[in-house]
């Protein structure tokens, strides 16, 4: 990958690895994070703190399956809350993983190769935290096993037509794939463990995982015809998923859900949002364990420009939906708009309109690209932003349709509250986890990016 | 660096995971077959009752008609369970002292009811209708089973909704003459056992189950789309018996 | 079967470049059955040990194909055949809201077929191997490169392939007992 | 029902469930601790349990519970209940395995019963001693659905919300279950000794002391006994009073005719009628039912002559919403209206100086009456001064409509004295320490009395030594009493009423009495020595005396299958208005007035504990469970006031709070609150429910009061209406023709103004399903002209549907479940607003946007284009609900139903699935009635060999309710069925239809008929 060596003398950009290291150090570095390296009390305090959340929305869970749904906000005409914006906005997130790891391995932008691992393990997570609202956010959950085609008794199957059930296949084949992807990936480095660890039972548990991998070339040419294989696969996946979440809507006829322009925005979004969290936990990652070397200003301004592009896709996505409100003409996409600008909900949707579009502009400045702070915090502001367009989608539509005796509101209720907060705080319990146990980054993917890695023929 | 590892994990690893998938496979099959079992269907299944009635001896040892107990079978959603009078219109001529029937007659004396356990229980949401499918030409012992061979009475089919559909969506292979209907021996029609209706004469269920189709107005009707398709058809409609 | 107590010949290196160059002369030297260890995936190497083509991309083909078809026949068997319901005045055949699963079978399989089929022809998993007897091989997966000369080639003699071994140069040479 | 099924009923006393097979008690009570176990299993086999006496044992168990506990669903239940409903809800699954199930024969089982298949007996409700004929859908003995009686020349099928609910009371677990004295539970025996000494006391005085206080009643049996009883004791006092009384009316017809007379009215022949504030077009005025129906069957611009009708009233009401010409005014200021009208007809009733003001429009109401003589009718208002009523009187006269559209008979209460005054005199009498042995024969004064009366002190001051309560609830009254003595609801007991033309039913009961009770006949046949008696042989004696024919046998049975007694009607009297007598007391006076008026829904407190009733919007402003203090926009803004802020109302001396509704179209410097909440003895359901409005209200002042003082405290007060907005044009200027409304002349020039452009079939990728090639294909269509807003078709649907009842803070959240609901829009001026009602139930689109989200295709079409909704398929994704335009789907967020209660599993249709926690459910076009009507048409045919299709007999709940007859439904496949013709109609056009989601249902659309005078 010569082009990607040359990256690193030039001047110009930052590089994606700081020189002067070499395999040794590569390896030594990330494996001692997992291996030798003791946790420390900051990670205790971080991890009882989010299971202690993961708790909290066990219980809400548990209320809601002894209750029912409604202890929740939802009512009708609102029949969709909470559970489905946060399902939206969990997916978007998960974006970025997957996206990182096939596209851009698929365009050859070697610099991913120092985020790639982790962004995958958020994805995980992610999707893993929107699993959880699809499932229990219908009526009767446990019976939520009938959207799966089984042989049974009543002779009866799932309705093909229904965008849920489009879901349930993008959703569940999405979380496969990525599951595989990463693991796959982990393969070469479980193997590195096991010949670092000092104890025998952790030798054995990496190796297990490792598949007794050892490097073999002929090994080495399969396993990267099949990761670009995968990628190729996952590449049009990972589009896929998004549109047809965004069909969800797309195919309703509510005024405000039933747009063509919906699939592009809500990819468009969804790796918006996925960058914009990659970030928010690189930032500090790097920091703490001292990553700086391989995690370089060079990622940041990447991921920095990548959502200053999607947030402008973003942006024209808004502004043709309100165009196509006033043009089409039709009275009730036109009420739609007027309520979002004007209606109950209006300073939420201003609200949106600043954290997704005003304040990322500040990107354009070179300096506020590359400080990691400033970056911190607008992803914050984007992550905000996006939960609120979900919102925006989800409720505004629903609250004031097509007759005006059965407008509504939705107030959501401390149950919706904590079952939120609680996924939150299981996807940064799951990512406490992964820290301790797996390399957060591609250990052999970094040795790829030393100079010594070069061969000529 | 030392083998870690045994030779023999590697046969036991690659085991594993082919295993795996036949496991899940296992799994799916094994709940399918408890949901069909008699386990969960009761088909097959005596239930205690407060007297050992047998239907086989009422009906084949002393040839009573079903409807001389089960009176409203063919006016009525429900064939109608007999009053204790019912049995005491024998029985209080004969067998007047057996100990077997002291629960009836007590129930006589006292005006207070027998408490029956259900053999052919529905679910509370399937609305089923004796009288249509009586007038339609469904025997008795299509659906209840050989009743007059029942020493103690137990529900014969799964009685799940695969069962139903099984007939609502090919009635034909079950009709027989609406004279038949009762007639606990009645044998479809084979080649050496002529079926009559209207003066002709059946030896195949196919045919018969055609003629009597039209005859009876059974509603085996589809929905057609204007391109041929067709979908659900009257019978097989989800409020024939969901309401 | 009885099996040779010896494994192969193995040697170290310790750049890629040298490995690269060892495994050429050690291939043109007529050894057939030999093999190369890296601890990342180091260009042109398997076609130095004479390695050209995989199968997994047929395999990911033919999962794809299986994927998708199953996708389809599956949903038409389900609304059309066996449970035709008139849902919203639509056919029972809507081939057009059938697409989308339909796709995400097809990449299902395909997915699932690339990672089964590249660990079924690499053989793995295979937690125990010879190689792992070498206590240097530990390195494999750090920054040492080896290559091996397996007993089971034609042209393998003890004496003469570990003399071969060491005229490439190598950090050090060792026997691998099977 | 069919003609055999009157036969049974003709053979009514042999299958009086009260004689129906006796079961084991023991194995009821394990049937329903099993039911109260295991959840809904079970709940259909106690249809082999219904009609048992020893049933109320176990009934008793369930009872009480907490007040909370029905209006709050989430903490209704504990933690095993829960688990209880959990597993029910598996029971909703198929993939369960199904408890063994009881089933209990009769021992003997009476002739013509059928096992599932319902009776039909004729009985009667009777409200405000009015009775209202009805049929009674019975399974087994148990009662569980009132229909009116079609043969009722007074009903015609029609009834009244009241009426319907009265199952509800019937079964209400809150009733009064026992004699209670002092707190303690007695038996019917020991009341009789406590009593018998008093009234022995009192032969000797002639029963100076005896005071028997009953509301009104029409009732020709009991009349007789009271009577009797009063020549048995001639110094004893028969007092009479409801709250919702007549007495105005009464002092009217007095003042014009010197006598007391009933007026009855016939709509049909009215061209023009002129309202002054009668609200005869909803539930609760006598002969309503009828008076839709008549009124409607002018509404129809493609038959006849439409008539036209001017409401002159000062609280908006459905009658008022239908005028053609609405004219908001304070009531108060009604009599100088009629006086100024008055002096422009031709009669010479005195003019008494009106103070000039004389609206335009007077001209123009006064040019159409005298245009229609003889065709015309000027109506009244209940709660309008004698004045009023005898103006009316002395118009309706000088136009020569009497005997033509307007009727004078006999009164139909038994006992026609002035309420209020007849309350006060007993008042005095005790507080005077006349009165020994006081005897409140149903009625509950404590609460309803006027405060100037404060009836509750005069009993507390235990003046009347021995104090006697007869009445259905242990209520406010009944705690001031040593003695209360359960009634028998009307559905449990023989009795008989005269309806608003005289008319006499005979009472009969469709169940024994739940609980151990003595009916009204009994108990006052006991008072008078025969404890024994039955209400039966009591009322059957009585009409044996008066039927002076042979062969009472087959009069007896002829009248209880019929449901009415031949030749009782009330023939037309001649009396003549004596125009000079009309005493105007009309005052100009610009304070503030209070409207105190009867409930829309609870009427004056009876119906308190009633869920349906208190869960029913009212029509105007679609609240649900509270009372508000309603004023007009001008007067809002005046006093900067907002809906749902607290006031308090002040009037001499006396205080009530209650939050603010702003009613479009309400008069300005005007206040209405309305009567029977604020309740503290009423049950689980009505206790605490709203402000009691008795507080303000005087025998002097009982409708109109003046000088009430308005005052702003700050707070806020949840008001839980079911409709979002009641305008069609939408906050960004925008109108949505949800309603389609044009004048009659513009009608005639352009007949299709409703009919948007259809959308065309082809735009679509897909073929389209063929209905028309099926033998049935079920349409609905509703003609908005008609429909009066009255409600009914939602009690119906509830009852006939086994909807349940939500409570305050889930109807707050928008989760009621009325399957049907009529929206009520206003538009144009806010003061004086145009109203529409819309009944809105399933549309059965045939492109049916709910069907195809649906990812179990738990609802799906059948082959005869119904929107099938399967329960037990159901997930609960609410994706369909978010889909569907119509918003008609229910979703059950809670354990809406209630499982356990043994009465409301007797009150249930076990043709209709008990739906349970988290599935969805929606109109269904009553597809239970449908089946029921297909089987018996395909049996019949097959047995008879030649085709029998369904008929016109098949109607819905939500159509046979309706006495306008504005619901149509049918096969539209059948182009000469009547809903193919309405569909045919050139006003017909679907809710929606540029959504191309193909309606099934569809809308007459409105047309009005002003005055072209007062069009400019």
């Amino acid at each position: 990958m010569p082009e990607q060596y040359k990256s690193t003398t030039d001047l110009e950009r930052a590089p994606v690895i700081e020189p002067g290291h070499t395999f040794g150090t590569v390896t030594e570095k990330i494996s001692a994070i997992v291996l030798t390296r003791p946790a420390s009390n900051g990670w205790f305090i971080g991890f009882g703190l989010f299971f202690m959340l993961t708790m909290m929305m066990l219980f809400a869970i548990g209320y809601l399956f002894l209750k029912g749904i409604g202890i929740w906000g939802v009512t009708i005409p609102i029949g969709w809350g909470f559970a489905i914006v946060n399902f939206v906005w969990w997916i978007g997130i998960g974006h970025a993983g997957t996206l990182i790891s096939a596209i851009l391995l698929l365009l050859r932008q070697s610099w991913r190769n120092s985020i790639n691992r982790f962004a995958e393990a958020m994805t995980l997570f992610a999707v893993a935290a929107a699993g959880i609202f699809p499932a229990i956010h219908v009526g009767r959950p446990w019976l939520a096993y009938w959207l799966f085609p089984y042989p049974n008794t009543m002779r009866v199957w799932p309705q093909f037509r229904s965008p849920l059930m489009w879901d349930v296949f993008a959703v569940s084949t999405y979380a496969t794939i990525s599951a595989l992807f990463w693991f796959t990936g982990l393969i070469p480095d479980f193997a590195t463990l096991r010949d670092r660890s000092e104890k025998r039972w952790v030798k054995m548990v990496y190796g297990m995982l490792s598949f007794g991998w050892r490097g073999s070339a002929r090994h080495w040419h399969r396993y990267e015809t099949m990761y670009l294989l995968l990628a190729g696969l996952a590449t049009p996946l990972v589009l896929s998923v998004h549109t047809v979440v965004s069909f969800d809507f797309a195919v309703g006829i509510v005024p405000g859900w039933h747009t063509t322009i919906f699939p592009p925005y809500f990819v468009a979004g969804a790796i918006y949002s996925g960058f914009a969290m990659v970030l928010m936990l690189a930032i500090p990652i790097r920091k703490i364990y001292g990553l700086e070397d391989f995690i370089t200003e060079r990622h940041l301004q990447n991921s920095a420009k990548v959502m200053l592009a999607t947030g402008l896709i973003v942006a024209y996505g808004y502004g043709v939906e309100a165009f196509m409100g006033w043009y089409g003409g039709d009275r009730y996409d036109a009420f739609t708009l007027w309520n979002r600008l004007h209606g109950p909900y209006a300073p939420e949707y201003w609200a949106l309109l600043i954290c997704n579009i005003l304040i990322p502009q500040v990107l354009w400045i070179r300096r506020l690209r590359t400080s990691p702070i400033a970056l911190f915090f607008i992803s914050g502001v984007i992550l905000v932003g996006m939960w609120l367009e979900r919102f925006i989608i989800v409720v505004v539509s629903l609250h004031r349709d097509f007759l005006t005796s059965s407008w509504g509101m939705y107030y959501p209720t401390r149950w919706d509250w904590m079952t939120y907060i609680g996924t939150i705080g299981m996807f940064l319990a799951a990512m406490f986890l992964f820290l301790r146990l797996l390399p957060a980054i591609s250990i052999f993917e970094m040795r790829t990016l030393l100079p010594e890695a070069e061969v000529k023929e | 660096m030392s083998q870690i590892f045994h030779r023999s994990t590697n046969t036991l690893s690659r085991a594993t995971i082919f295993g795996a998938v036949f496991i899940v496979a296992a799994l799916i099959w094994v709940g399918y077959a408890i949901q069909g079992s008699p386990y969960v269907t009761y088909a097959g299944v005596r239930k205690p009752q407060p007297v050992p009635f047998s239907h086989q001896h009422h009906v084949t040892g002393l040839g009573i008609d079903c409807r001389y107990c089960h009176t409203s079978v063919e006016t009525s959603s429900f064939a109608g369970i007999p009053p204790t009078k019912t049995c005491m219109n024998c029985h209080s001529q004969i067998w007047t002292n057996a100990a077997l029937l002291e629960p009836v007659r007590a129930s006589y004396r006292s005006g207070e009811s027998l408490q029956w356990t259900r053999v052919n229980a529905l679910p509370d949401f399937v609305f089923f209708n004796h009288s249509i499918h009586v007038t339609k030409g469904v025997g008795c012992n299509t659906c209840h089973g050989p009743v007059d061979t029942m020493p103690l009475m137990y529900q014969q089919e799964s009685l799940q909704m695969e069962w139903c559909l099984g007939c609502h969506r090919d009635p034909g292979k079950n009709l027989r003459p609406r004279d038949q209907v009762f007639n606990m021996r009645y044998l479809p029609p084979a080649t050496g056992n002529p079926v009559q209706v209207d003066g002709r004469s059946f030896t195949d269920q196919d045919s018969l189950g055609a003629y009597l189709i039209t005859k009876y107005r059974v509603r085996v009707g589809k929905l057609k789309t204007s391109d041929g398709q067709t979908s659900v058809g009257d019978i097989t409609s989800c409020s024939t018996c969901h309401r | 079967m009885k099996r040779d107590p010896i494994y192969g010949i193995m040697a170290e290196f310790d750049s890629a470049q040298a490995l690269v160059d060892a495994a050429r002369k050690t291939h043109e030297a007529g050894y057939k059955k030999i093999d190369a260890y890296s601890p990342f995936p180091v260009e042109g190497l398997a076609e130095e040990i004479g390695f050209h083509h995989d199968e997994v991309p047929l395999v990911v083909l033919i999962g794809g194909l299986i994927g998708g078809v199953t996708g389809y026949l599956m949903q038409y068997w389900m609304s059309a055949v066996d449970y035709p319901l008139n849902i919203g005045g639509k056919p029972p055949h809507s081939w057009p809201a059938f697409i989308v699963i339909t796709f995400e079978m097809t990449i299902l399989f395909a997915g699932i077929s690339a990672v089964l089929g590249m660990l079924a022809l690499n053989g793995l998993p295979m937690p125990y191997h010879p190689v792992f007897n070498v206590p240097r091989f530990a390195f494999a997966s750090k920054d040492r490169f080896f290559l091996i000369v397996f007993s089971s080639d034609k042209k393998y003699n003890p004496v003469e392939t570990r003399r071969f071994m060491e005229g490439l140069n190598p950090r050090s040479v060792s026997e691998v007992p099977s | 029902m069919n003609q055999d099924e009157f036969v049974q009923i003709s053979k009514r006393e042999e299958v009086c469930p009260g004689k129906k097979g006796k079961l084991d008690l023991d194995a009821v009570r394990a049937e329903i601790d099993k039911a109260a176990k295991h959840g809904p299993e079970y709940w259909r086999s106690l249809e082999e349990l219904a009609g048992n006496p020893e049933f109320q044992d176990a009934l008793k168990r369930e009872f009480p519970k907490g007040a909370s506990e029905w209006l709050d669903s989430v903490s209704r239940r504990g933690f095993l209940k829960v688990m209880g409903a959990s597993l029910g809800l598996a029971g909703m699954t198929a993939c369960v395995k199904l408890p063994n199930e009881p089933i209990v024969p009769y021992v003997r089982q009476p002739e013509n019963v059928i096992p599932g298949r319902a009776m039909y007996y004729a009985t009667a409700h009777t409200l405000g001693g009015y009775a209202n004929p009805l049929l009674v859908e019975s399974h087994l003995g148990r009662p569980t659905k009132i229909e009116g009686n079609d043969k009722h020349h007074g009903s015609l099928g029609g009834t009244d919300i009241f009426a319907q609910a009265s199952i509800l009371g019937m079964y209400d677990p809150d009733r009064s279950q026992s004699v209670v004295s002092m707190g303690d539970q007695r038996s019917y025996a020991a009341f009789l000794s406590a009593i018998r000494g008093p009234l022995s006391a009192q032969k000797a005085l002639q029963g100076a002391g005896i005071r028997i206080l009953t509301t009104t009643i029409s009732s020709p049996t009991l009349a007789d006994q009271l009577r009797a009883l009063l020549k048995v004791y001639p110094q004893a006092k028969w007092h009479v009073y409801e709250p919702v009384n007549r007495d105005n009316v009464l002092e009217g017809a007095k003042m014009a005719f010197g006598q007391p007379v009933e007026t009855r009215y016939d709509f049909a022949k009215a061209d023009v009628i002129v309202s002054l504030d009668a609200d005869f077009l909803y539930g609760g005025f006598p002969g309503n039912v009828r008076y839709i129906r008549d009124f409607a069957s002018r509404r129809d611009p493609d038959l006849g002559q439409m008539n036209r009708l001017y409401v002159i009233e000062s609280t908006p009401s459905a009658t008022g919403a239908k005028a053609d010409h609405r004219f908001p005014m304070r009531a108060s200021e009604i009599e100088r209206f009629a006086q100024a009208l008055s002096s422009h007809l031709p009669i010479n009733a005195p003019t008494g100086g009106v103070a000039g003001d004389n609206p335009g429009f007077s001209a123009a109401i006064v040019q159409d009456l005298l245009s229609h003589r003889g065709s015309s009718i000027v109506i009244a208002g209940d709660h309008q001064p004698a004045s009023v009523h005898a103006f009316a009187h002395a118009v309706n006269q000088a136009l020569g409509n009497v005997g033509k559209t307007v009727f004078y008979t006999d009164p139909v209460g038994a006992n026609p004295v002035n309420q209020s005054e007849s309350l006060k005199d007993l008042a005095s009498d005790v507080q005077a320490g006349k009165v020994d042995l006081l005897i409140i024969l149903g009625g509950n004064p404590a609460y309803d009395a006027p405060a100037d009366v404060n009836f509750a002190e005069v009993l507390k001051g235990g003046k009347a030594q021995l104090r006697v309560h007869y009445g259905l609830y242990q209520d406010e009254t009944a705690e001031l009493c040593q003695w209360h003595v359960n009634a028998t609801h009307e559905l449990e007991s023989w009795g008989d009423a005269r309806a608003f033309d005289g008319t006499v039913s005979i009472i009969q009961p469709l169940i024994a009495p739940l609980y151990n009770a003595k009916s009204p006949i009994e108990f006052v046949s006991t008072l008078s020595g025969q404890p024994d008696a039955s209400g039966y042989d009591l009322v059957r004696a009585y009409w044996q005396k008066q039927h002076t024919g042979a062969d009472f046998e087959q009069f007896w049975r002829q009248s209880l299958h019929d449901g009415w007694i031949e030749g009782t009607t009330y023939q037309p009297k001649s009396v003549a208005a004596k125009n000079d007598h009309i005493g105007w007391k009309s005052t100009t006076d610009t304070a503030i007035e209070l409207n105190i008026r009867r409930d829309p829904t609870i009427w004056d407190g009876q119906f308190s504990n009633n869920g349906w009733l208190q869960e029913l919007p009212k029509p105007m402003s679609k609240l649900t469970w509270d009372n508000a203090v309603q004023i007009g926009p001008k007067m809002a803004e005046r006093l900067h006031l907002a809906s749902k802020d607290v006031v308090e109302l002040e009037l001499n001396g006396k205080k009530v709070e209650g939050a603010v509704w702003i009613q479009a179209g309400h008069p300005d410097n005007s206040i209405t609150v309305t009567l029977g909440y604020g309740r503290r003895g009423a049950g689980r359901v009505g206790t605490g429910q709203g402000f009691n409005a008795y507080e303000l209200r005087t025998s002097g002042t009982p409708w109109i009061a003046s000088g009430v003082q308005i005052r702003k405290t700050g707070a806020t007060y949840e008001l839980a209406s079911t409709q979002g907005m009641q305008s069609m044009d939408t906050p960004d200027g925008g109108h949505r023709p949800l309603v389609r409304e044009t004048s009659l002349e513009e009608y005639k020039k352009e007949p299709g103004f409703a009919r948007e452009e259809e959308v065309p079939q082809g735009l679509t990728l897909y073929p389209r399903y063929e209905y028309e090639k099926e033998q049935y294909a079920w349409g609905m269509a509703i003609d908005l002209n008609r429909c009066t807003g009255c409600n009914n078709c939602i009690l119906a649907c509830q009852s006939e549907n086994n909807i349940a009842v939500v409570g305050k803070e889930q109807t707050l959240l928008g989760r009621h479940m009325h399957w049907l609901r009529v929206d009520a829009y206003y538009q144009g001026d806010r003061d004086n607003p145009k109203a529409f009602f819309q009944p809105v139930p399933c549309m059965h689109c045939e492109n049916a946007p709910c069907e195809v989200v649906c990812p179990v295709g738990a609802t799906s079409h059948s082959s005869e284009g119904l929107n099938d909704m399967v329960y037990n398929r159901c997930v609960g994704t609410r994706y369909c609900s978010n889909n569907c335009p119509y918003k008609v789907r229910r979703f059950n967020f809670l354990l809406f139903q209630d499982w356990d209660t043994a009465q409301y599993k007797m009150m249930r249709n076990p043709d209709v699935s008990v739906r349970s926690r988290g599935v969805m459910e929606k109109c269904s076009y009553c597809v239970q009635r449908i089946n029921e009507h297909r089987i018996d048409a395909e049996t019949a045919s097959v047995r008879e060999g030649k085709e029998i299709g369904i008929g016109e007999d098949l109607q819905s709940a939500c159509q046979q309710s309706c006495p306008a007859e504005a619901i149509i439904f049918g096969n539209i496949n059948d182009p000469n069925s009547k809903v193919s013709q309405w569909k045919a109609k050139a006003r017909n056009y679907s809710l929606l239809g540029e959504l191309n989601t193909r309606p099934r249902t569809t809308y007459l659309a409105e047309v009005r008929n002003p005055n072209p005078e007062l069009e400019s």
